[in-house]
């Protein structure tokens, strides 16, 4: 992350529906961020202007269209909540591009890894991937149900493959995505790169499901942050080398770090 | 065209060219915060807490938002007094703004020891005394609590550190702030920080369990704002030469004319920083169109100039 | 269709229908309220602070808006502990909730004379002894900061009510509230309130005037539930046979459920009456609603059920 | 006031717009309020529903027109801030009618005194004294400058006299309105009843200039308030009788107590 490319911008927003249920999806005029962000990297924003709620959100830059970026949240709690209801027309204070972004091995096939909301990383990532002339990109993407595997068209439009999984089989595989790992690792011919977001556990499984270290894995963090610039140890992540902070060492860490 | 206004202060033996600092431990080693803001722009800079040996800090989650609040126990994660010298400081040299480190011991003799590394270190301006971090257990009750144990540290810094000036910043969670201050100023403060967190706990209804990995925090924000202004305004009355550094929910302009009316001599932006990294400046111009609004052209006479 | 949950707890001697109560000074003589909610739907009603003269309390402004909170300095404007009797009491005698009578007193006689007044009229259920008033200028200390005054008035108190529910209700502006805690209970407390209103000070930089005609005044409201819920918490971990009423910006059922977790037997909803006068049942139906949820067949299992 | 006309409604607000500088018109539906609403009450409401502001905001009823009500208000703080920023299609959560009305003597000719926002009262006690016959209605107005004279058209619309005086001369009198009701009360040939609402120099000027006692007068108080209900006490004015509160006793006090 290069300091200079930070940027706390009044940005407005053109749009904002719900894309599935409670999640929605934000698009944002943005113009120094949208030319700064690299996959993996976040906004993090102020729901509004008064002091409910206080501290900033922190939203992955989930895709980059010339001066837009575009969010994908899901409704939590209270500042989701109201960043649901905000309307074209309003301006969000954003701060960003922010974090440690992926690094791109392009010269080797790459499997996305994406848990619920860890979809959102990814159509920037595999725009990235493929601008950078990845020779196949794959995506694993798993959800609670159908009705949630939101911007899986939005990868695909980047010419990844998709292997998707619920929690109630409603759509791709019944069961934990993680479970489509070791197949495609098996089809693919190459040792890939793996890039991940999503919850703890799945970490655990795709660390546990790929042992051979000359497989990078690198896994997107997500902590509750303070400052989002490194200042107020708010965000660490416990790895072997100790505490990390999400907001600057991460989102991106490297999985050999989780081990 | 619009009213020159004059706005250095002392507190005490340091000079600040404006009354607007940092809150420690919300500003990083200040460096982190130079894409936001100009940092010699502002009257000062209280870096990180520091301790002796490096710490870890506690365990995550470490910080909650709560009404108008936030809870933090980052548990003093810092890179150690000594790191602290040879990697955050040099860079801060050159700057025009007054360096405050501050400190937190487990003994005595740490608070000390680091007095003396800090002043023997070309750079630093100023060291400012924690006595009453709440979030490290440290099987006992906070230094902050006890008056005697505030001047015997107080006493020992400035013992190890003659010329430096000193402030010491105070703990909220007792019965007796004025009790708390006199003990400093018996211990040889030079000026008063008005105030650190309260403690507090956030609770997870759905889970069961504390937000916090720590289970406690320190309430900070605008939520305790007119808990500080009360103590500071208590101090100042009972001891109105002994200058003050108040904080406590600072957000604006507006907010930081408050505390010097209550009687501070310069007031320090926490939280704020954390949502707005250039709050401090934002405070400061907030500060002189307030003057400039009011035809106060000398920033020292809103000082305790509260009427009651 | 619903499930049935089971809502009564017992504050020590008193038994309640549901944990719901309402904050004394935030329900009038609670007739107030009877065009918003239904009396009988509450767990309990704690009533104004009562004195044994009628007071005409401090001069306004006696409030003032903070951020997530509120200023107060009623200065304990009240009817009169006899007039209580004589004109308050009896339109609630009929009433199938419990009557909390909660008194303030300039020294310990006042106390006991008031304690025997309202335990020899019928209809009053608890007494709750106010010892931690911070808006009246006794020209000292308040009660509630010295362990040995607490333990004293709660003695007076508890010689002059002999069978009388009683509850202690706690200053939360002290180093030590478990201290404390322990020092109402060793004087004969049933029960505690905690707690009361935090010392604080509001300033209007414009007219450089402190907002309130008192000048200090107590902060209550969402601000102060984290330092309320830590409280509870500690004296629930230091003493868990004592059952609490845990209050302090309490607005909904889920902050209501908090305080029950961190070892609250019933709450108190204070500010949130003000805002919405039928606060106190639609905390109630909160509570009812969170248990349902969580398949909770019996309120008492969720108190000082956190997992730490 | 008769404690069961109050109610705690959900209004939606139909309009709301700028009418003077700083100065907002709101008209809201809440047909139980309008139906039940005297002059000189008024409703206290939430201008959000969060935590901020935390506190109602007291605004006078200022017209009743079929289910809708009317306020008016100068935007002074931060709450009246962000009820001006309310559309129409929000709903704002109202408490009222709450407060003691002014009396109407309708029997003899009627002296309205309104200063600054003291105007909001006017309209619906002008209407409600012709409905009950009163001889003659005359609104003593000041503002501190002519584009602040708002609302001067509905209280004329009842039939009122209208008598204007502004700190800036740039209508009606150049001064405080109150120089104006000596000469009006010499003109008037019987004992008029007074009422007035402002700030409370005004008040005072207008004990010191009627000394008759046999000319009521009727003051509408502000004062900052807690619950509006009579429960906190916390909306004390000094009178001769001690503190009264003025969300019940008052906001409308006989001016012999205030003497
Ligand atoms: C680097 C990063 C990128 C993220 N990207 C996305 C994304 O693209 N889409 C998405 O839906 N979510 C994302 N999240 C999670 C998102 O930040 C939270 O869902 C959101 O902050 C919840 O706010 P709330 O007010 O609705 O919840 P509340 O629970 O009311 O929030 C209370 C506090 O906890 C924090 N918090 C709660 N949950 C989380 C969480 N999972 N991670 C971090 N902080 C949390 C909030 O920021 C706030 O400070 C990301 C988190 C991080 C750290
Ligand atoms: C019975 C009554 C009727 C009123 N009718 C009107 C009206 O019709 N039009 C109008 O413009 N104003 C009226 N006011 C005044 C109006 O309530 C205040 O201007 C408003 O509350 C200011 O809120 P704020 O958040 O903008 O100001 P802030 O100063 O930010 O408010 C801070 C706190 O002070 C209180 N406050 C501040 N000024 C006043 C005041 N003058 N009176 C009472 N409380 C105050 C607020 O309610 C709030 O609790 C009336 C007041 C009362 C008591
Ligand atoms: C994240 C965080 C970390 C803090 N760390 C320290 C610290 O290391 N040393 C210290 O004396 N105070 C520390 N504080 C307290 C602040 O310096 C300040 O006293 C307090 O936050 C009140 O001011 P505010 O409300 O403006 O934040 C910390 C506060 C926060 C929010
Ligand atoms: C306007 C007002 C008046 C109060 N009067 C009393 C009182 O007379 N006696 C008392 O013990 N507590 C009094 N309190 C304190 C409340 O009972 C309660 O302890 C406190 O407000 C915290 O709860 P809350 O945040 O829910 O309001 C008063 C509080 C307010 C806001
Ligand atoms: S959020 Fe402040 S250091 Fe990461
Ligand atoms: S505002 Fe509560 S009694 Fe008047």
């Amino acid at each position: 992350m290069t300091p200079s490319t930070r940027h706390c911008t009044l940005a407005p927003v053109i749009a904002n529906r719900e894309v599935a249920p409670a999640i929605f999806e934000m698009r944002l005029r943005a113009s120094e961020i949208a030319a700064a962000a690299q996959p993996g990297q976040f906004v993090h924003l102020r729901v509004k202007s008064g002091l409910d709620p206080l501290l900033r959100r922190p939203l992955s830059i989930g895709a980059v269209e010339g001066e837009h970026i575009c969010l994908l949240f899901r409704v939590i709690g209270h500042g989701t909540q109201l960043l649901s209801r905000v309307v074209p027309g309003e301006t969000l204070d954003l701060l960003g591009p922010l974090g440690n972004p992926f690094t791109l091995h392009a010269d080797r096939p790459a499997v996305l890894v994406a848990g619920g909301m860890g979809i959102a990383d990814m159509p920037l990532l595999a725009r990235r991937l493929r601008e950078a002339g990845c020779p196949a990109i794959h995506l694993i993407f798993g959800a609670r149900t159908a009705a949630e595997l939101a911007w899986t068209d939005r990868v695909e439009a980047e010419g990844a493959q998709i292997h998707t999984a619920t929690d109630d089989g409603s759509a791709g595989h019944h069961g934990v995505c993680t479970a489509l790992l070791p197949p495609l690792l098996r089809e693919i011919d190459a040792r890939p790169a793996i890039c991940a977001c999503g919850p703890e556990p799945m970490f655990r499984a795709i660390l546990s499901a790929v042992t051979d270290p000359a497989i990078p894995i690198q896994l997107a963090f997500e902590q509750r942050m303070g400052c989002g610039i490194g200042a107020c140890m708010a965000c660490a992540v416990e790895t072997s080398k100790g505490y990390l902070r999400a907001c600057c060492e991460g989102p991106v860490l490297d999985g050999a770090l989780l081990r | 065209m619009s009213m020159d206004v004059r706005l250095d202060v002392d507190l005490g033996p340091l000079r600040l060219k404006n009354p607007i600092v940092t809150a420690s431990g919300t500003f990083g080693y200040a460096t982190e915060f130079e894409d936001f803001l100009d940092l010699e722009r502002l009257g000062g800079v209280a870096l990180k807490g520091l301790t002796l040996e490096p710490r870890a800090g506690n365990p995550p989650p470490r910080v909650a938002e709560t009404p108008a609040g936030m809870l933090n126990a980052i548990g003093l994660e810092n890179v150690g007094c000594r790191a602290f010298i040879d990697q955050k400081l040099p860079p801060l040299r050159a700057l025009d703004t007054a360096v405050i480190a501050n400190i937190s011991g487990f003994s005595v003799e740490e608070y000390a020891e680091m007095a003396e590394m800090l002043s023997a270190a070309e750079g630093v301006d100023a060291i400012e005394i924690n006595v009453s971090c709440p979030n490290i257990r440290t099987g006992g009750i906070a230094f902050g609590s006890r008056p005697e144990m505030i001047s015997e540290i107080t006493r020992a810094v400035r013992a190890a550190a003659p010329g430096m000036p000193l402030l010491v910043k105070m703990s909220p969670n007792v019965t007796d702030i004025v009790e708390m201050a006199r003990a400093a100023v018996g211990g040889g403060a030079d000026a008063l920080s008005i105030t650190n967190t309260f403690l507090a706990m956030a609770i997870d209804a759905e889970t069961r369990r504390p937000v916090l990995g720590n289970l406690t925090g320190g309430l900070s924000g605008p939520a305790i704002k007119p808990l500080a202004l009360r103590m500071v305004w208590q101090v100042h009355r009972a001891m109105p030469e002994v200058p003050i550094c108040g904080m406590g929910g600072i957000m604006t302009g507006t907010d930081a004319i408050e505390f010097l009316l209550a009687g501070a001599t310069a007031v320090a932006v926490g939280t704020a920083s954390l949502i707005t990294p250039s709050a401090a400046v934002d405070v400061l111009d907030g500060v002189t169109d307030h003057c400039r609004r009011h035809g106060v052209d000398n920033i020292r006479t809103l000082i305790g100039a509260l009427e009651t």
